[in-house]
């Protein structure tokens, strides 16, 4: 029953396809990606409308207000009156635009971003696209998008939207780096670049309580944090939204955008931070594993979402608490402090490995990030005294 | 228990890494907390050290650069555990002697860890490497940080205990390529049947003995020494004889003797006559000076003449009963810690004093006795102690040296023993300029031990008082130790 | 291995190469050049080298596509600006064309059909790059240190040449 | 065995804990020190007689207790405590003698604001002596031995402002150190020819035969280098100098350290280690012994000598005690083992007695040491003066009354008997006069005659000094009882013989012989120096100083000889022909080393360095004359090359680039036509 | 049918000549780099195909080469592109014609 219950999809799927028996191999293979494709997009175009009314809800009790509620029960149909409302809106371009350029550039982000979330195992036997290098094409698909907000940004023709594009690739260009690389330790550990095979390897409990996610080793839980930290600033999400932020800037690379065009930009965000905490969930939190052993009974892909949803809300949280960052500081921190610490899991991960993976190990590798952490905040310490905030006025 | 020995090396790395990367006000603070680590470390060495046990024990050994057999070979025997102790004690007394800043910290930890490989690698290349890594910090200590005439003292120091290096360096290429091996534990199997012949043989004697001699000192090597003693910040100079030059000695013990013991035989009467002259003209030379540091660092080869008349002779003759031979080597042992901690002491006795008065002629005080009882009391115990007083820890090993070498070698040991005349000479000469007779005027306002002194000067007088009355703490380190190695010469 | 495939995407790879080197707009060029690769890419996929065509992807148009673009930007005054075409350089280039086609097709064991093969995992790229390609790999590192160096000292701001 | 064997250490550690204790104590707790340090010696004494017992039971007791201290290589190094009637003679002595001494500093030094380190001190001492007393091994009492030389350096320099007591520490350090030496080589050898320091230990002892026939001829070497030693501590000849300086201590110090106990040491150790004198003897005869008695018998008459000519007070007492002790080591090496040590024990009595003696006299005319400034002390300190005679006399050798005088008829008995020679015998009885002589010379400047400068406001002592001085006083006499020849009690006790009571054997002929030589002596004194009590004034020239021509005031001595007065108040020269010579030459040795070192040596090296940097600027030369040139010669020509190369370079990449491209295709057009 | 290895060396040849052509006639120095890389990467297709159809069980000495001179060429466009920016902020212009400095 259980297994019926957590396959019921796989087996949904194999029972489609032999209706196309005789058909030609390329035919039966697009067939299955077809099938796989408009699954993902319907999950994920529903979560996309859950969580942007949910966010906003989320984002109105944070701030002492009710969210969206007039549309719909609990205002839950407020998506599709948002979705409405950008199909029927005037497209404009501006006239000095590069036109091709920027008709493109929301569709190839779109279309990275969807394209990202093709690798990561939602359930057992459940990974739309399984290929061996899958961490790999994450990323690589994923540096696309620079190309693609960049494209967005010189394509409109626009100052803000230069600058905002800019911005953005600065920042995602500098962030890459500590996410790929504290990605590296986990691939290291597993010996795969395969998804499937992250996940496997996260499988099973220590005592029938701990579960083998590497977030619980000391060098897993600095990474997972790091890895997240980026993956905020990938997203663009607060406190890392300089890129758009609306009052210096109008909406950065999308300020030239309107109707559906935005909605697509708007829509590959959302998927970009699916796609980012998917990974997230796949690297350090055990995929679709169960946490206990006991719980195993519930269908795995329900744990892939339960912890998606976690994450998200936490991208929810984030947004609703803290204010945003200065360019420079978001660039120094990445330089100076990410990169040194991704840097440090990688050596904290090889010191845990070669300790044998007990209890050893983990003191180990955690002394490693203490005393890097330790001496890395004391160095980049400016020691700056904060005098008494001065006004100064426009002369 | 495997990794200890790297943590231990590496640890004082760390330290300097942090002493660096953290505000300089703190430098002290930290060195001394990454000492009390190592300290920890070697204590639980010292715990888990086998004493019966024969051979290295917590041995460690990676292939480093197998094109040179050169592998990473760390292991500890009684006499390493021996000088890794005694460089755990002294270095972080070193510290307290004084405020130091960040580098001067740095780099004391940096030769603490080179100080800690040489006396664990059992590979010459490994050693060499430390040998020569603790000698780049500690030029640097004295170039920087020193007195009157540091350049010129550093430099000499430098050059002619490189050169010396160098020599030795040559030579282990030559044993090297006639042996094929840097392993100390092989190439002593190798020594007895002759490690070398004919020429190439007196060639490598010569280089490593030069290499050796200059680092104790040995007469007539020695006159970078008082240089360098005299105008090292004290710190430095309680780590340059505290332990530093315990490397020569130790590296005579590693290598010298067991890898070439039928040159030694032959030239015996000549190597004798060296380190009598250590002995007697080193003494001599004490009383001459004025400079109460140079005068410590007279007396400092003086003693290590003792632990080389003791070395010497073990390989002295064909006929060595067992019995003397294992009372010099424990005695020449013994005499390596004792004068460790003793000199130490004494150099900073003398540091307190020139931190009082600014100056530390011999003339420059007097009636001390009067104005800073405390000081004077326990400063006179450490002079005591180097003297050789039975009750303290000095006696111990200077009567087994000489118990060992007369037996074998008595008309070298009967001159010998008027260093002992002239060493007493020499403090009773120190203690009458500086304690008694009338106050002077410039050191009426000294203050008596301060609280952070007595925490440095207590334990170490205790540590004296203990080893010269129950030795055998001592003794069980190293008796094993001294038992295969005997066998070994013999 | 279909031949279907491999005639779509060399007609892309060709035609955005043309493209990148004719397109009078630099921007245009460079987004031809990102496409370019992508197809090449896609080669490397069908060639059954996975590994490599996703390198590809990642290297260049995630990076080196966005280093142009960035360079393009930071020399603005000339990006728009379409420059002369120096016709010489096409006689030399469809010479070397011509050779190399006459070279290819005049060799016969040239024309051999792709035989079966395991696929190449990662794992067995990784067993070999660290294995008998790990002095190879240490120099690309430091080769790629050295130029992460020398990029950074050559693009720093030279402080005097103002004042 | 007796518990008290086995814990016979806790004799000396009795007063090194006291002295431990003292120490720790702040600097004004001066009645605590001094009680702590009483009761320390209180229990040392009780522990001393308890162990004293045992030894009585039966004759020739000796029990030890041997352990290992430390274990180097294979080997353990034993060592132990013994129990024999010498150490506990000894014990007792050197007990009773100390706390005497004790109770008599504490009213001595009461003034002295550094009291408890002088308890302290003198504690230290008390332990370190008593620790000597019972080693059972040679580095054992080597051990107790050196640290009673520190405890003797610390206390002469005791008044640690006076540059003198500081000079006089020195000297007896050093001066004693040299004697160590000697005996730190017999101890080594000793150590390597019988393999064991024990003196006795079943039998392996280095004392038993098994031991000695191991060190066989050696063992004459052996005892010499030892004797070395004793000559040290014992203040012999040549090594006597250091003696009479060391009176710049407290006066107690002298008495219980310079008179009593330390300096008596030397003789015990000969007498402790005498099987190894005695090895092989003919006829009780030795090289060694020869030696001994050699060595004592010039430094008795010498002593004496000396002390005629001696103005100081303690000094007289000092040379008087080198001369006793030089009488002890004549006896000891004539075989008279037991006299030698009798002596000792009677020495220690009223010698003791004699310094406290002296001392109550310096404590009442206020730290005045020159006899000649006292006079007719007599009424003013009868009980000092008393006291006084009494020892003055017992040191004189008077017989029958005092135990001096039987100790020293024994010794004038033993060397009576020597086989090798007559003539120490002859010395030693014109020593028995000397003595006599400088005694009542002493006593005659002191308390007779007229007062003088220092006798002014003299008042006797207070009791707690004097109550030592007549139990002293008491000992000296009553001590004579276990003496007489009729009851050898203490020579049989020391002998291990049985001892019988023949009241016959009371008188012998060498009573009447020293009864002469004493009268002869003492008359003799009078005769000489009855006048000289009665000298003028108080202001008495210094030392060897100009105004001579006032002979009124001069020692009769000097105004018959002068110059025999002034060898001897100059103690022989001894001093000024050590400086001119030993010290100046070891002085002399430091400088010269020091000079080569700096000079010579390091000369050496700084000419090797000069070599290399003359070869450096010899190179750097031949860099620049030559191969410079040549190389710029060179560049020249590649220059003018390169200059006409470079016309072949546009400058532009662009054409390079294409230059390549046609390269290649030319490389490929000609591989294709070579295949 | 499927393709042969002369169809991937004639479109790899193609793409090289393009990246020549690239690097030849246009001026602007990014042009340049551009036609390099193009270069590289026809190499590339050329090793990678080499090793495709060669004799199997193969080492994958092919792709290794590719994976290496991609690392390369990343480093090459790094400091190609640095050095185009430095040659702008120099001379103002990132026309190869006028940067002729080194003609002899």
């Amino acid at each position: 029953m259980n297994d019926f219950l957590d396959q019921i999809f796989v087996r949904a799927k194999q029972m489609l396809l032999p209706l196309l028996t005789g058909a030609p191999d390329w035919v039966i293979q697009l067939a299955s990606s077809l099938i796989n494709i408009f699954a993902l997009l319907g999950v994920f175009l529903t979560l996309f409308a859950l969580i942007s009314v949910l966010e906003r809800k989320i984002l109105g009790r944070m701030q002492n207000r009710y969210g969206p509620n007039r549309v719909g029960p609990f205002g839950l149909f407020q998506p599709v009156a948002d979705g409405i409302k950008m199909l029927i809106k005037e497209d404009i371009v501006p006239v000095r635009a590069d036109k091709v350029v920027h008709f493109l550039a929301p569709i190839m982000i779109a279309a990275t971003a969807i394209l990202a979330l093709g690798v990561i195992p939602y359930g057992r036997n459940m990974t739309p696209f399984a290929i061996d290098g899958g961490i790999l094409f994450f990323f690589a698909v994923g540096s696309t998008t620079e190309l693609a907000v960049f494209m967005a940004g010189w394509g409109s023709n626009n100052k803000f939207s230069m600058l905002g594009a800019m911005r953005a690739i600065a920042q995602m260009i500098s962030y890459e780096l500590p996410l790929i690389i504290t990605t590296f330790p986990v691939v290291m550990v597993v010996g795969a670049l395969s998804p499937d095979a992250i996940v496997a390897a996260q499988g099973g409990y220590a005592l029938g309580v701990m579960p083998h996610w590497f977030v619980t080793t000391p060098w897993g839980a600095a990474a997972f944090i790091l890895f997240f930290v980026s993956g905020l600033v990938e997203s663009n999400r607060t406190p890392f939204d300089v890129p758009e932020g609306e009052s210096e800037i109008v909406a950065g690379h999308m300020t030239e955008y309107s109707g559906f065009k935005y909605a697509t930009f708007f829509m590959a965000e959302y998927f970009g931070m699916f796609a980012i905490s998917g990974l997230a969930v796949t690297l350090f939190l055990g995929g679709w594993h169960a946490p206990i052993a006991g719980l195993q009974f519930i269908p795995s892909y329900v744990w892939f979402f339960a912890k998606l949803s976690a994450l998200l809300f936490v991208y929810i949280w984030v947004r609703g608490t803290l204010p945003r960052t200065r360019v420079d500081q978001i660039m120094n921190f990445a330089w100076k402090f990410m990169l040194p610490m991704a840097f440090t899991c990688l050596v904290s991960a090889a010191v845990w490995h070669y300790q044998g993976r007990g209890l050893a190990g983990w003191l180990w590798s955690l002394g490693v990030i203490v005393v890097v952490y330790v001496a890395l905040s004391r160095l980049i310490d400016t020691r700056k005294k904060f005098a008494t905030r001065t006004y100064r006025f426009a002369e | 228990m495997a990794g200890m020995i790297t943590a231990l090396i590496l640890i004082p790395l760390f330290g300097a890494f942090a002493v660096c990367v953290w505000p300089h006000t703190n430098a002290r603070p930290i060195a001394l907390i990454f000492n009390a680590i190592t300290a920890t470390l070697v204590f639980m060495l010292w715990r888990n050290f086998d004493a019966t046990a024969t051979g290295l024990q917590m041995v460690e050994r990676h292939v480093w650069i197998p094109a040179i057999g050169a592998e990473y070979l760390v292991g500890i025997d009684g006499l390493s555990l021996l000088l890794v102790l005694l460089t755990s004690i002294i270095i972080p007394f070193a510290f307290l002697v004084q405020r130091m800043d960040r580098g001067f910290c740095a780099l004391m930890l940096v030769t603490q860890s080179a100080l800690y490989g040489t006396f664990t690698a059992q590979n010459f290349v490994l050693w060499f490497l430390f040998y020569e890594m603790s000698l780049i910090p500690a030029f640097l200590l004295i170039k920087i940080w020193g007195g009157e005439n540091r350049d010129r003292a550093a430099t000499k120091f430098f050059l002619y205990t490189f050169l010396g290096s160098v020599a030795m360096l040559l030579s282990f290429l030559g044993i090297y390529f006639a042996k094929g091996t840097f392993d100390f534990a092989q190439l002593a199997g190798l020594g007895k049947q002759g490690l070398l012949s004919g020429n190439v043989a007196w060639l490598a004697f010569a280089g490593i003995f030069l290499g050796l001699a200059v680092k104790v000192p040995l007469f007539p090597f020695h006159t970078w020494l008082p240089d360098a003693y005299e105008t090292a910040p004290v710190g430095v100079s309680m780590v340059l004889t505290g332990v530093l030059s315990k490397m020569g000695v130790y590296g005579f013990v590693r290598l010298l003797l067991p890898l070439f013991p039928n040159e030694i035989k032959i030239l015996a009467p000549w190597l004798l006559g060296l380190a009598v002259c250590s002995i007697v003209f080193a003494s001599l030379a004490a009383w001459a000076q004025s400079d109460l540091k140079r005068m410590v660092a007279y007396l400092s080869i003086n003693h290590l003449g003792y632990c080389m008349l003791g070395l010497f002779v073990i390989t002295a003759t064909t006929v060595r009963p067992a019995v003397e031979m294992q009372a010099a080597l424990s005695g020449v042992f013994m005499q390596i810690f004792n004068h460790g901690i003793t000199a130490a002491a004494l150099f900073y006795y003398v540091g307190l004093l020139e931190q009082r008065r600014g100056l530390r002629g011999i003339n420059d005080f007097g009636g001390l006795m009067q104005r800073t009882p405390l000081l004077c009391g326990w400063m006179s115990v450490a002079m005591f102690s180097s003297l050789g007083l039975p009750g303290l820890n000095g006696f111990i090993g200077e009567f087994l040296i000489f118990k060992g070498s007369f037996a074998i070698a008595a008309s070298f040991t009967a001159v010998a023993v008027i260093g002992l005349l002239v060493t007493a000479i020499v403090f009773a000469r120190a203690m009458q300029a500086l304690f008694s007779g009338p106050l002077t005027e410039s050191c009426s306002a000294f203050p008596d031990l301060g609280r952070t002194e007595k925490v440095v000067v207590v334990p170490v007088t205790l540590l004296m008082l203990a080893i010269g009355l129950a030795p055998q703490f001592v003794f069980n380190i190293i008796n094993t130790t001294v038992i295969q190695m005997t066998r070994l010469l013999s | 291995m279909s031949t279907a495939a491999f005639i779509v995407i060399a007609i892309l790879i060709l035609a955005a190469a043309l493209a990148a080197a004719s397109l009078p707009t630099l921007i245009h060029a460079a987004l031809s050049f990102a496409v370019a690769f992508v197809g090449i890419a896609a080669f490397f996929f069908l060639l059954g080298a996975e590994f490599v065509g996703l390198v590809q992807v990642f290297v260049y148009v995630g990076a080196v596509a966005v280093l142009i673009v960035f360079t393009i930007l930071l020399t603005r005054r000339d990006a728009t600006t379409p420059d002369k075409f120096n016709w010489g350089g096409v006689v030399i280039a469809i010479a070397v064309f011509n050779g190399l086609v006459w070279a290819i097709f005049r060799t016969p064991a040239l024309s051999i059909g792709a035989p079966q093969i395991e696929p190449l995992t990662v794992k067995r790229i990784g067993e070999v790059l660290m294995t008998d390609y790990v002095w190879p790999l240490q120099c690309v590192g430091l080769v790629l240190t050295a130029a992460l160096i020398g990029a950074l000292i050559l693009v720093m701001e030279e402080k005097n040449s103002k004042s | 065995m007796s518990w008290i064997v086995t814990s016979l250490w806790l004799i000396p550690a009795a007063p090194l804990a006291a002295s431990l204790i003292i120490l720790s104590l702040a600097n004004s707790r001066r009645s605590a020190a001094a009680a702590l340090a009483i009761i320390g010696q209180i229990a040392a004494l009780t522990l001393s007689i308890l162990a004293f017992l045992p030894t009585l039971q039966a004759p020739g007791y000796r029990s030890v207790h041997n352990f290992t201290w430390f274990t180097f290589g294979e080997q353990a190094l034993r060592i132990g405590w013994v129990l024999d009637s010498l150490a506990a003679a000894m014990l007792v002595m050197i007990a009773l003698v100390g706390l005497c001494i004790f109770v008599f500093s504490a009213g001595y030094m009461a003034d002295d604001k550094n009291l408890t380190r002088f308890f302290a001190y003198l504690s230290f001492f008390s332990g370190a002596m008593l620790g000597v007393v019972i080693a059972n091994s040679l580095l054992l009492l080597f051990v107790f031995w050196e640290l009673v030389g520190l405890a003797s350096y610390l206390l002469i320099g005791f008044w640690i402002h006076k540059p003198s007591a500081a000079a006089a520490a020195k000297k007896a350090f050093i001066t004693t150190r040299i004697g160590d030496l000697g005996f730190f080589v017999g101890i080594l050898w000793l150590y390597g020819g019988s393999g064991t320091l024990l003196f006795y230990d079943g039998g392996k002892g280095c004392l038993e035969t098994a031991g000695l026939l191991g060190l066989g001829a050696s063992a004459t070497f052996v005892a010499l280098l030892i004797f070395c030693g004793a000559v040290g501590k014992s203040g012999q000849f040549p090594l006597h100098i250091w003696l009479p300086d060391a009176m710049e201590g407290p006066t107690p110090v002298s008495a219980l350290v310079h008179a009593a106990t330390m300096v008596a040491a030397g003789v015990f150790l000969v007498a402790r280690v005498y099987p190894l004198f005695s090895f092989g003897a003919i006829d009780g005869v030795t090289p060694s012994l020869v030696v001994v008695v050699s060595i004592g018998t010039i430094t008795a008459l010498m002593a004496s000598l000396i002390a005629l000519g001696q103005f100081d007070i303690k000094r007289i007492l000092a040379y008087s005690t080198v001369s006793q002790l030089g009488l002890m080591m004549v006896s000891l090496g004539v075989g008279g083992v037991a006299a030698g040590m009798m002596h000792l024990i009677a020495h220690g009595f009223f010698k003791a007695l004699l310094f406290l003696g002296a001392g109550s006299v310096i404590h009442g005319c206020h730290h005045e040491q020159d006899i000649r400034k006292m006079g007719g002390l007599r009424s003013l300190m009868p009980i000092s003066f008393l006291t006084y005679a009494i020892g003055m006399m017992t040191l004189s050798g008077v017989p029958f009354f005092f135990s001096g005088g039987w100790t020293k008829e024994e010794i004038l008995h033993a060397t009576a008997h020597w086989h090798a020679s007559h003539i120490p015998h002859y010395l030693m009885l014109a020593g028995v006069v000397l003595t006599a002589l400088y005694m009542t010379r002493q006593m005659i400047y002191i308390f007779f005659g007229n007062r003088r400068a220092a006798s002014e406001n003299v008042h006797e002592s207070p009791p707690i000094m004097t109550l030592p001085l007549i139990v002293l006083a008491i000992c000296s006499i009553a001590f004579s009882v276990v003496l007489t020849p009729a009851w050898r009690w203490l020579h049989s006790y020391l002998t291990g013989e049985p001892a019988h009571f023949d009241i016959a054997l009371l008188v012998q002929p060498m009573l009447f012989v020293s009864l002469a030589l004493v009268a002869v002596g003492i008359g003799l004194g009078f005769v000489m120096y009855g006048k000289a009590g009665q000298l003028a004034t108080g202001r008495v020239r210094p030392t060897g100083g100009q105004n001579r021509h006032r002979t009124a005031e001069m020692d009769p001595l000097e105004r018959a000889q002068p110059a025999l007065f002034h060898f001897l108040e100059n103690k022989m020269w001894l001093d000024e022909i050590y400086d001119r010579t030993v010290v100046a030459w070891s002085r002399m040795a430091a400088h010269v080393s020091d000079w080569m070192d700096r000079h010579f040596w390091d000369g050496l090296v700084r000419g090797f360095a000069g070599l290399g940097q003359l070869f450096g600027i010899f190179s750097a030369n031949f860099d620049e004359r030559w191969i410079n040139v040549r190389v710029d010669e060179t560049m020249t020509g590649t220059r003018r090359l390169g200059r006409v190369m470079s016309a072949w370079h546009s400058g532009q990449i662009q054409t390079y680039l294409g230059m390549l491209a046609v390269g290649m295709l030319a490389l490929l057009i000609l591989y294709a036509w070579l295949a | 049918m499927t393709p042969t290895l002369q169809l991937f060396l004639f479109v790899s040849a193609a793409l090289f000549c393009i990246g020549l052509l690239a690097a030849l006639s246009r001026r602007h120095a990014i042009f340049i780099l551009i036609g390099i890389e193009m270069m590289l990467a026809a190499a590339n297709l050329n090793f990678v195909a080499f090793w495709r159809f060669s004799p199997q069980p193969q080492p994958p000495i092919g792709v290794m080469v590719a994976i290496f001179s991609i690392a390369i060429a990343a480093a090459e466009a790094a400091v190609g592109l640095a050095l185009v920016i430095a040659i702008y902020r120099h001379y103002r212009t990132t026309n190869v014609d006028r940067l002729d400095q080194l003609k002899g």
